[in-house]
């Protein structure tokens, strides 16, 4: 009954045959998805929507990544979580979820905190990586983690009504260091848990980080390299701006790189890896 | 001759600016060109509100805050050096890095 | 223990702590969230992402209507759907996923094909409606029926890499009337089954329309009135058009109406209000 | 002088010009100004590959078909009767309903 159809099974084809439709992807497109693997770093409100989505499409195997336990604070924008899984591991959460959606895929949770010790050695058996996180530390390590390792990464962040999105080191593009070789002093950055955010707009970003990571893995390529789409939620605007290249003298995808290996990215951003939602004081 | 201008502040970067997104402005006229150098400075004295050190550090901005020049990162417009034309619109946009 | 607080239970401001911050939304959007009613007309591709975040954000009831069941040709864009609810109605089905996120939302679902019996009567009870059906004479229908009710419709639309958004009948913009006086001719109209879609496009418009309906129930306005977003997923683009306003000659929201009652709206378009997921025949 | 513009087709309407959705075109000299109601028969027999009935209905386009002119709805521009501009954008979309 599950026979073969051009490496498709009669199963897939009913499953994913409005998107096989796609001359675009067709099933070539398909099947690239189904061979490809994907990790998403962080389980939060840009995981949710970009994990779903290409649990959806069909993606072969999807890691997600997270060292932290769903709270009730999460559920405002992180929509695979449910009250019923306060307490568990987010990435369990969110695999579980994926699971009842789309059970060919072949999911891997790692509840962890991704860091200098196990970066590389997690990412080298992806062939994208999304950045899904929430601190600056972390978006360093990931950076150097995907130029150590040859991987495209497709970043988004959000905060408040805002949402940032582009893809590093993709295509001979820039990584993260290009645009950003000095971290900001750590009383510059704000996290959602202090800042707040609307559950939409990291949902919105996320779904465009699926759609870029379905893009490149299916031979599109991505609108996003050397490229930022900035969103305002308030406004309703998107607006595409133009980046700086690669930069020959960039210390980690540079033409003399002084970053070989990964270093500690705590001490280099003078910031934890965290953003812990804390309790919050109304009143 | 004043130089009208348009400044953009966006991603966290406004709230130095009591909130306000878009300055509509008009540089003095100056004997020489206007240059992105000498529009920080300006900004910081004129039109921002409070803690300037989380705006600028040094003569440049502080890192963290991508600067664009009608869109384009000012890295291939020159950077501090970039000489501003009227109806400009220079850009800060402060990185976010929450999800 | 659940004490009341300016009208929020503890338990409420732990859950939307991180929106409660925004000082655009702060305590009182969140009231008028709670306070509000939103009905999704259609439970696919649009409504899945909508109906989840608008449950996340706290509104205070949620309609969905569909006369469908899951099918797997769904799975692939209809991410709250489960491989389990194959054969249940989508309005349960994806009632069912909201409830498991935020079990302090109203929910109906409404298992029944909307039409000139029944429009009026369930759209009175909803401050706001999104379209999230998938064919012509539904979508006539929706705007009349909302013109006669006085309701804002957040209209969403997508089909292969593309997605359309608009909000109509709102603070005097004009109504989809307005914009197509006359149906399209029937064969130049394709859905989903025939030409297909990327699930992650309708995906990203679902979110827009939570979004605009967040940000009018709130009172922030809505981005989209006499504006239209278009969405092109292969370039990543995104355009806002400037629309007509109102048309005083307009059948239905113009100075003097001819259409005052809802009418036979399949005969009106020429086209059954059904788009079924046929069996795809590939090879 | 011919008067270069852009036409683009979205929304499925740039599957009756062979997928392409933008196309550069120089329209020919000619001794009254160009208007959408000459552009519409000429893109007809110019440019469009099949069916011309899921264009045009009569002298208009078809309905289901939004024209704009630089990103504006054309009815706020004049609609047939508007004089196209060098390097004017007209626009035509074909209204979705997929969901
Ligand atoms: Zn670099
Ligand atoms: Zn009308």
């Amino acid at each position: 009954l599950q026979k073969d159809v051009k490496g498709l099974t009669n199963e897939e084809i009913r499953r994913y045959s409005r998107q096989l439709l796609l001359p675009e992807l067709g099933v070539k497109g398909q099947q690239a998805l189904k061979s490809s693997t994907v990790l998403i770093v962080g389980a939060g409100g840009l995981c949710c929507p970009s994990a779903i989505y290409l649990a959806a499409a069909g993606i072969g195997q999807l890691g997600i990544i997270d060292y932290d336990e769903v709270e009730i604070s999460n559920l405002h924008r992180q929509v695979l979580h449910r009250e019923s899984k306060i307490g568990v591991s987010k990435s369990v959460s969110a695999v579980a979820a994926c699971q009842e959606l789309n059970s060919s895929v072949n999911y891997v949770p790692y509840h962890l905190p991704l860091d200098s010790s196990n970066a590389l050695q997690i990412i080298q058996q992806y062939d994208l990586v999304l950045d899904a996180t929430d601190n600056v530390a972390t978006r360093y390590l990931l950076n150097d983690a995907c130029i150590l390792a040859g991987k495209p990464l497709v970043s988004g962040s959000a905060l408040r009504f805002e949402g940032q999105l582009t893809v590093y080191n993709y295509m001979g593009g820039p990584c993260y260091r290009c645009l950003y070789p000095k971290p900001p002093p750590p009383e510059t950055v704000t996290n959602c848990s202090d800042g707040g955010v609307l559950g939409v707009v990291p949902g919105i970003i996320g779904c465009l980080q699926a759609l870029e990571a379905i893009k490149i893995l299916t031979g599109q390529g991505s609108s996003y390299s050397q490229k930022m789409l900035l969103f305002d939620a308030l406004d309703g605007s998107f607006q595409t701006i133009k980046l700086r290249g690669r930069q020959p003298q960039c210390p980690v995808c540079g033409d003399n790189p002084s970053i070989t290996k990964l270093i500690d990215y705590e001490q280099f951003c003078g910031a934890k890896a965290t953003d812990k939602d804390k309790v919050l004081e109304l009143l | 001759m004043s130089i009208p201008i348009t400044l953009e502040f966006s991603g966290g970067a406004e709230l130095l600016f009591d909130r306000q997104k878009r300055h509509d402005i008009d540089l003095p006229k100056q004997e020489n060109p206007w240059r992105i150098q000498e529009l920080l400075p300006w900004i910081r004295d004129n039109i921002l509100k409070e803690r300037p050190e989380l705006f600028m550090q040094g003569n440049t901005v502080r890192p963290g805050i991508l600067v664009l020049v009608n869109d384009t990162d000012w890295e291939l417009m020159g950077e501090l050096e970039y000489n501003l034309q009227p109806n400009d619109r220079i850009i800060f946009i402060s990185t976010l890095h929450g999800g």
